[in-house]
């Protein structure tokens, strides 16, 4: 069908790398405006524009004007834009690197789990007992908060944590993995493997994070009511925010030296180490800031859903997040995010609307996708000339 | 299908796969802006997971809420207006089910959702429904400490199917147990069971040298070692079993049970969550005399409930539902069926389907249920009265009904067992209206 | 007249860009943060292997190997099939580690303990039998990852290339042949350009011992005898072991040959003495 | 003998399983043998009447309305103790007792016939005007060891061995004279030995402390754990510190017999743990098998596999509805033919999916994962909508219900020794196919080297399709397995998936030795975990020793070799 060429070829979707070495000095700035041609920033800018400006402006709109964009839209889209942030890691550590994770959601997970703890925290004694602890301790008939539990009441200390334990854990993992040379399939099912005990772990009521229920009943994030259309508002304009600024680190990673470092990684591992790269310091680089990309996402997508449990550990879950981005085209990172946006939309809507049949929609995604569109559904949206380029190569 | 595809050259291939996705199932999506609101037919959410791990135990509620619809529907409607269902699948995907709710209520504009069925599900949604002043009817038995001013419970709550149980279990006819062991499935509806039993049991005398606590994750489907301690455990004293292990994993802790001999004369299992529907997978033979407690059997006699059982298998037939006439009913599907009759019920009687309304008219609302009983929704705490059946197991797997209550039984929304909780008040009438203070509110 | 350009090219360049005490010392200035214990080369011999024996599954692919290099050598490896060749290149760039025996770059720095990227930071450079490049990657991009600098993560996040060394990629490059293909992506590279790109990484990488295996294997008879030019000027500077089986290319190097023969070194000398030794002959012709 | 000992008391230890044994013959050879034990005139009675009632008026008794009452005349006809009480007892716990309104009892045979329970005539009733006395598990308590004690008298050994460990098990007062009598007629030794155990459990508060220390002995000596806490009794300590029981020989005797069952328990204990560790090992390795096929040699990440587990389960339901329905009288051996429909049906999907959909993705392994993804969505959805979203009920035929016991508290039940067999079958099979078979050289060969074998003219295309087949196929053969243990439902692959990629990746890729070590392994590694750990940290210990075991040894417990090799 196609060759070992385009199936390792990974490139960006928009003409970005330079193909010259050319100047690369001169501030930040120009480094940053380097990423993408001027049409694309002009792309990018309208995109941002219309996430937090146009669609929270439609919203504020009286509910019976025919432009009034529906407020049940409003926490779908800021969940999908978390889906996206996701996706966004795992192409970076699979596109790039060639490393497939199927324990992903283990880092969205803990990510949630610490914003999680701090909504928990954030009830205070407006709990179903009124208790200073978190009803479910107060069930189990706990006395006294757990220690991993301090701390949690500051909003800067658990978003800190959520991206950091995801980040420790997956350095710890890494830093053991990579050093054992354990790459390919081997790694993927390991992470599966983490994913699935982690989930065990949590759904123990013992464990202390409230079980199979997880945690949930949030009621204020920094003082904002989350039943307040404003504050759903907020978050998702937040979140999209923090996409984009995403999205825009990870491009520079991906065209700076480093990048081409990982993307060599994926090619030709042991040329790569004779030429005297450590490999594994870069693949642990990336792997933990993927996570600590994956935490963010997680803490930004429990406010807007209202729970966290240990549900999102299932290695269901990280097989999904990986779908989104073969589906969208591995490799590119605005395919990564169209992925997210594509498969979470079908889903949302076919859920609804085709209640006995989505499954066969999505399963009919994936098969045909994969089959017929190697690179994605990014494959089909590249620019012609570049599409001409590889249809010689191909 | 997928060989034909492949046969198409691959230009062809490619060039049909370009144009049909993304126009697709991008615009499919994109165009899905607010439709405009019908204002003939009442809506109705049917918030059931029909694919994930509990589309095994939901599907039926769905089909059974479709046949009470339609019941409804042929006998004229209601307010002159027809009932149009809205199935959703929220997937066995929690976060899922907060996601359709809001939709539901917002987008479909629903007079009311029928749906959930694990307590986490129920969780999830809480906030939309109390956040939209939606209306929630929830048929499952459950852990109870809960009572929201927009849900009204249909299922039993612990004291309503527990307690009596291991009242049973303790009584002379019952085999007179003085060991019990605890064994659930790691979640919130066992513990909480476990726990307000760990106080009940203590309550009569029973030593927690007595009592085991044994839990297993979801999905566990390995019960040698358990059912093996459990063996040992009985040793010496009359030993019962009360079981809260949910769904897919019964099956196997029977079979296991089955195998290792363990007979309901000797170590009798007491279960909360198995019905004729978990049941059904089950060759009931070596178990029977196992019990299960619950608020209606389909073996119960009464001509409500044939009549019940024979419009459930003439619906079957009808629309050629799987599983044909193996299906059989059980008491989530009936508290969904007393739950449905109640609210159009309610509807009738305040002429209008706004919430509000239908709120303060469902509260009181009798209904003649399947089990034989005039049940009615009580007004302040928003659960229902339910009688308690204990039944065992018999050999063609239906129950065979060895203790009932009187009547009804109110439900406790706050355990009195719990130390907690034993304060609450779960009071939606005036001058209360909270699901869970200690004083009046209008005192606040 | 090519070839006399880019060799031309190639000369100016070496005087340039590697100055005499670069090789004295093991080190630039700019690679200060390698692992460069300061090469001890002081007996004149650059690489210890001595009784190193390396078996997979019971059969021994080195048995109880022993073999030396000097500084500045160019030595040649034959062999026949399953002689070793390759897993004594693979033992001394880390890739396998010897079940016995040391191996000693210099006097100090034992390679058994190194990992491949430190041995290659220590310099030592390797060519892959089937040429091994960075498919994904321009012509100058493969050149760039492979060029001396500062090979920690924090580091590439912000490295640029200084006009120096877009320089050096360049001049590489034309060394090489392959400035018009600059920016091509090196998938797209025929093979014996493929080989050309992996011998300017090896070149650009600047070590002090070249590892070459078969690196005429698909080239034109002008590009071997390019190659052979190219590895002669090199030697005396650098040490460069070359592992091929063509013997003319071998004789056209016209130095020492070692001949390996079931994991052990059966004869070594100059080509002609290597060919009249009538083991040698048994071994060659007797496979 | 001690297996076949087992076996026998085995199947009489149920009511309803005893009764069902003896149901073919169970009316007549019973009242053969009551006219038997009248004409010998064998002790029928230790007091011709109990409170005043005879035999007549208490079976009537077995027909009253309130359980109570039935509780009663069951206890009454045991201190009565005739056999001729036998027939009507056992047919109440087997609902065939039936009452008419002037309370006549009548048992109903097989045939539908119904007989006079005291005279065993047949007697011409309407059926639609009787009843049947309700029984719930205290009369069924009531009934057993009563129904026990007269089975005493059987002429069947079994049956009579099978009595007397039920009677071990509820101790009555009562029961004394009856087993002393028993004990006097017994000629079987094996019975005999039972009886003396039972017997000596009522002589423990013996007033003759040479009785009781020789009961003492003989309890010790027989293992039986459910013993145990009668001698516990005997030596715990009262709330004021003293002894329970005063005499100082007797305790000492109890100390020895308790620290004889230390050991036995211990005994149990191991070979329990190393029983259920293999048996959940073979569960997982049937599962992983077909898996350790189409991952392990054809390096397919097929996310489908455990559809094909769940595809054999239905198979074989199907296969169970269609005898249940048309040969009845087979349904014992449904299985021979679920086995190899399981197979066949999984072959064919196997083989359709790879040449419609996984043929172009090789070379691509870790796209193959989102396409079986997808496919594994889609066979789950379609089975839901064929079969429902619930359970199906796929039966044990006869022979694989119940178990043996080989030790207290240790039961080995047939379904799991089944699958410890079959197992063993289908690796041994599978082993052979690709060690000796035409198909299974070519697939090592393309496993190994694809272009040279496709020089070797072996078409590639053809063996990975039989390969893949085969896999699925293997997979179908495992799910025939689960259904015998766990539930069929359209979720049924989910629950696999997992454990079967760890068992495989264990094991190492492309060796199915690896995957069988592997599967054995983690199940031990479990179950002896388990019992310390509790289920969930069990589990969760088990995959934190996989993570760290492939750390150490990343290519798993056999070296890779094959097509992942390179990559």
């Amino acid at each position: 069908m196609s060759s070992p060429v385009s199936e390792t070829a990974a490139e960006p979707l928009v003409a970005g790398a330079p193909a010259e070495p050319h100047e690369r000095t001169g501030s930040v700035l120009t480094s940053l405006m380097r990423l993408h041609s001027r049409g694309e920033w002009v792309l990018i800018g309208l995109l941002v524009v219309l996430g937090v400006i146009v669609i929270p402006g439609l919203n504020l709109l009286p509910a019976d004007s025919a432009l009034h964009f529906p407020d049940y839209l409003i926490p779908l889209l800021g969940k999908f834009m978390c889906y996206a942030l996701v996706a966004l890691a795992v192409d970076l550590i699979w596109g790039y690197a060639g490393i497939l994770s199927l324990g992903h959601g283990v880092f969205f997970a803990l990510g949630g789990y610490a914003m999680g703890m701090y909504l928990m925290r954030a009830i205070g004694t407006e709990g179903v007992y009124r208790s200073e602890l978190p009803d479910f301790m107060v069930f189990l008939d706990w006395k006294e908060l757990p220690w991993y539990w301090y701390g949690f009441s500051n909003f800067g200390f658990a978003l800190g944590m959520a991206l950091f334990v995801p980040g420790i854990l997956a350095y710890i993992f890494g830093f053991f993995a990579f050093r054992s040379r354990i790459r390919g399939v081997y790694f993927s099912i390991i992470t599966q493997a983490m994913t699935y005990a982690l989930m065990l772990l949590f759904f123990r009521n013992d464990t202390g994070f409230g079980g199979n229920n997880g945690l949930t009943d949030f009621k204020r994030l920094l003082g904002f009511s989350l039943q307040a259309p404003t504050t759903k508002l907020g978050l998702y304009v937040t979140s999209v925010v923090v996409l984009a600024l995403a999205y825009l680190t990870c491009r520079y990673l991906v065209t700076s030296k480093l990048g081409r470092v990982l993307m060599a990684v994926r090619d030709a591992e042991s040329r790569l180490m004779f030429c005297g790269y450590n490999p594994h310091s870069y693949k642990l680089f990336l792997w933990t800031l993927s996570a600590m990309l994956c935490g963010l996402a997680g803490a930004l997508y429990v406010p807007q859903v209202g729970i966290i449990n240990p549900s999102e550990m299932q290695p269901a879950n990280s097989i999904e997040m990986a779908i989104w981005v073969a589906v969208g085209g591995r490799g590119t990172l605005s395919g990564a995010l169209l992925g997210a946006f594509l498969v979470n939309g079908v889903k949302s809507w076919c859920t609804a609307a085709l209640p006995y049949l989505w499954l066969y929609i999505l399963g009919a995604l994936f098969i045909v996708v994969t089959l017929f569109l190697p690179r994605g559904v990014a494959g089909l949206l590249r620019w012609p000339a570049r599409a001409q380029t590889d249809e010689t190569r191909g | 299908m997928m060989t034909l595809l492949t046969c198409v050259p691959r230009g062809a291939r490619r060039a049909a796969a370009r144009l049909t996705l993304p126009v697709g199932l991008l615009v499919g999506l994109f165009t899905w802006l607010p439709a405009a609101w019908a204002a003939e037919p009442i809506k109705v959410g049917i918030l059931h997971s029909l694919s994930g791990t509990m589309a095994i135990s939901e599907t039926s509620l769905k089909d059974v809420a479709l046949m009470a619809i339609e019941e409804i529907n042929e006998a004229g409607g209601l307010l002159g207006r027809p009932v149009e269902p809205v199935v959703v699948d929220p997937a066995s995907d929690w976060p899922l089910f907060a996601e359709k709710a809001r939709e539901l209520i917002q987008q479909e504009k629903v007079a009311v959702v029928f749906g959930c069925w694990t307590s986490v599900s129920r969780k999830s949604v809480l906030p939309v429904f109390e956040e939209l002043n939606g209306l929630l009817f929830y048929p499952v038995q459950y852990e109870g400490e809960e009572s929201s001013f927009n849900v009204f419970y249909t299922g039993a709550a612990p004291n309503q199917q527990a307690i009596p149980a291991v009242e049973y279990l303790m009584s002379e006819d019952g085999g007179g147990a003085e060991r019990f062991v605890l064994l659930g499935t790691d979640y919130v509806y066992p513990r909480t069971t476990n726990k307000i039993l760990n106080y009940f049991l203590e309550s009569k005398g029973v030593a927690k040298a007595d009592i085991m606590e044994l839990y297993t994750p979801f999905g566990h489907s390995d019960y040698q070692t358990i059912v093996a301690d459990i063996k040992k455990f009985a040793v010496g004293k009359s030993t019962a079993v009360v079981s809260t292990i949910n769904g897919d994993s019964n099956v196997p802790f029977y079979k296991e049970l089955a195998n290792q001999g363990l007979k309901a004369e000797d170590i009798p299992v007491v279960a909360f969550s198995v019905g004729e529907e978990e049941l059904r997978g089950i060759d009931t033979a070596p178990l029977v005399g196992h019990l299960a407690a619950w608020n209606y059997f389909m073996s119960v006699d009464t001509p409500e409930n044939k009549d019940f059982v024979a419009k459930w298998e003439a619906y079957v037939k009808k629309h050629q539902l799987p599983g044909g006439a193996k299906r059989v009913t059980n008491d989530p599907m009936e508290a969904t069926y007393i739950g449905i009759r109640m609210w159009a019920q309610a509807v009738e009687q305040a002429q209008t389907t706004d919430v509000n309304a239908v709120r303060q008219a469902v509260g009181n609302q009798v209904v003649r249920s399947p089990s034989g009983f005039d049940i009615s929704m009580d007004a302040k705490n928003h659960h229902l009265h339910k009688p308690v059946l204990i039944a065992e197991v018999r050999e063609d797997g239906q129950f065979d009904i060895v203790w009932n209550t009187e009547g009804p039984v109110r439900a406790q929304a706050w355990s009195p067992f719990i130390p907690d909780s034993a304060k609450k008040v779960a009071d939606w009438t005036y001058p209360w209206v909270c699901g869970n203070c200690t004083a009046p509110k209008f005192k606040n | 007249m090519k070839q006399g350009d880019s060799r031309r090219t190639w000369d100016s360049q070496m005087k340039r860009d590697m100055p005499e005490e670069t090789i004295d010392q093991g080190g630039s200035p700019a690679m200060a943060h390698v692992v460069q214990p300061g090469l001890d080369t002081s007996h004149g011999v650059i690489l210890y292997v001595e009784n190193v024996t390396v078996s997979f599954d019971g059969l021994k692919a080195l048995n109880e190997l022993t073999l030396y290099l000097n500084a500045g050598e160019l030595r040649c490896l034959i062999g026949p099939n399953g002689a070793g060749k390759t897993t004594l290149l693979d033992v001394i760039t880390g890739k396998t580690r010897p079940d016995t025996g040391t191996v000693f770059f210099g006097n100090n720095l034992d390679l058994t303990q190194l990992s491949e990227y430190d041995i290659a930071l220590a310099g030592i450079g390797r060519k892959f039998q089937r040429p091994t490049v960075f498919h994904g990657h321009t012509v100058s991009e493969n050149l760039e990852l492979a060029m001396q600098a500062n090979k920690k993560v924090w580091h590439s996040l912000l490295a640029r290339l200084s006009r120096q060394q877009r320089e050096r990629i360049a001049s590489t490059a034309e060394t090489i042949g392959l400035i018009e293909q600059l920016s091509t992506r090196a998938g797209l590279l025929s093979h014996g350009q493929k080989q050309w790109l992996e011998l300017g990484m090896l070149l650009i990488q600047d070590p002090q011992l070249l590892l070459v295996d078969e690196p005429v294997a698909g080239m034109t008879h002008q590009e071997t005898d390019r190659t052979a030019e190219l590895l002669i000027s090199l030697a005396g500077k650098h040490t460069v072991v070359v592992v091929e089986h063509d013997m003319e290319f071998v004789r056209s190097l016209a130095r020492t040959v070692t001949v390996l023969h079931e994991g052990s070194v059966l004869a070594e000398g100059s080509m002609e003495e290597v060919q009249s030794d009538p083991r040698v002959v048994e071994v060659y012709l007797g496979a | 003998m001690k297996r076949d000992r087992d076996r026998d008391r085995d199947r009489g230890k149920g009511v309803p399983l005893c009764l069902h044994s003896l149901s073919q013959f169970s009316i007549s050879v019973s009242f053969l043998f009551l006219s038997l034990i009248l004409l010998l005139g064998l002790p029928s009675s230790s007091g011709a009447t109990t409170e005043g009632k005879d035999l007549a008026s208490l079976l009537h008794g077995l027909g009253a309305k309130s359980r109570r009452d039935v509780r009663q005349a069951i206890t009454a006809l045991g201190r009565l103790n005739d056999p001729a009480a036998l027939p009507a007892l056992e047919a109440l716990g087997e609902r065939r007792l039936r009452v008419d309104e002037a309370g006549l009892v009548s048992i109903k045979g097989e045939d539908g016939s119904l007989r006079d329970a005291l005279s065993g005539e047949t007697v011409e009733l309407d059926e639609a005007a009787l009843r049947t006395p309700r029984i719930n598990n205290a009369v069924r308590r009531a009934l057993r060891p009563v129904i026990a004690q007269l089975q005493l008298y059987a002429p069947d050994v079994g049956v009579r061995l099978a009595a007397a460990e039920e009677l071990i098990k509820r101790p009555r007062p009562e029961m004394t004279d009856p087993l002393q009598a028993a004990l006097e007629r017994e000629t079987e030794a094996a019975v005999r030995d039972v009886l003396a155990v039972a017997l000596a459990q009522m002589q423990l508060q013996s007033e003759d402390q040479t009785a009781r220390l020789a009961a003492i002995r003989l309890i010790g000596e027989s293992g039986n754990l459910g013993l145990r806490p009668q001698l516990e009794a005997l030596v715990a300590t009262q709330e004021d510190g003293s002894f329970a029981e005063d005499d100082p020989e007797v305790r000492a005797a109890a100390e020895a017999a308790l620290s004889s069952f230390e050991r036995t328990q211990f005994l149990i204990n191991s070979l329990g743990n190393l029983f259920y560790g293999t048996s959940l090992g073979s569960v997982l390795l049937l599962a992983a098998l077909g898996l350790g096929i189409t991952f392990g040699l054809m390096g397919v990440i097929n996310m489908a596999h455990g559809e094909m587990l769940m595809l054999g389960a239905y198979a074989s339901y199907v296969v169970q509805g269609v005898f249940q329905e048309r040969f009845p009288a087979w349904f014992d051996w449904y299985l021979a033919v679920a086995v190899p429909a399981a197979f066949g049906v999984c072959l064919l999907t196997g083989m359709i999916l790879e040449r419609g959909v996984i043929r172009f993705l090789y070379g691509r392994p870790l796209e193959t994962l989102l396409a079986t993804w997808g496919i594994s969505l889609v066979l789950i959805q379609s089975v839901r909508l064929i079969f429902g979203a619930q359970n199906v009920q796929v039966a044990n035929p006869a022979w694989l219900s119940g178990g043996i016991e080989v030790l207290y508290g240790v039961v080995l039940p047939y379904s799991r020794l089944a699958i410890i067999l079959f197992v063993a079958l289908v690796v041994g099979l599978v082993w052979l196919i690709l060690q000796r078979t035409r198909l299974g050289v070519q697939v090592r060969a393309v496993t190994q080297n694809r272009p040279m074998a496709a020089c070797m003219g072996i078409s590639a295309g053809r063996v990975d399709m039989w390969t893949f087949g085969l896999g699925s196929g293997i997979a179908g053969l495992g799910g025939v397995a689960l259904s015998q243990i766990g539930n069929v439902g359209p979720e049924l692959g989910r629950l696999y998936i997992v454990d079967s990629f760890m068992v495989v990746v264990l094991g190492g890729v492309g060796n199915i030795a690896g995957t069988v070590v592997g599967a054995l392994s983690l199940g031990l590694v479990n179950k002896i975990l388990e019992p310390v750990a509790g289920a969930v940290l069990g589990k969760i210990g088990v995959l934190i020793f996989i993570v760290l075991f492939i750390q150490q040894r990343p290519q798993g417990l056999f070296a890779l070799k094959g097509r992942l090799a390179e990559s």
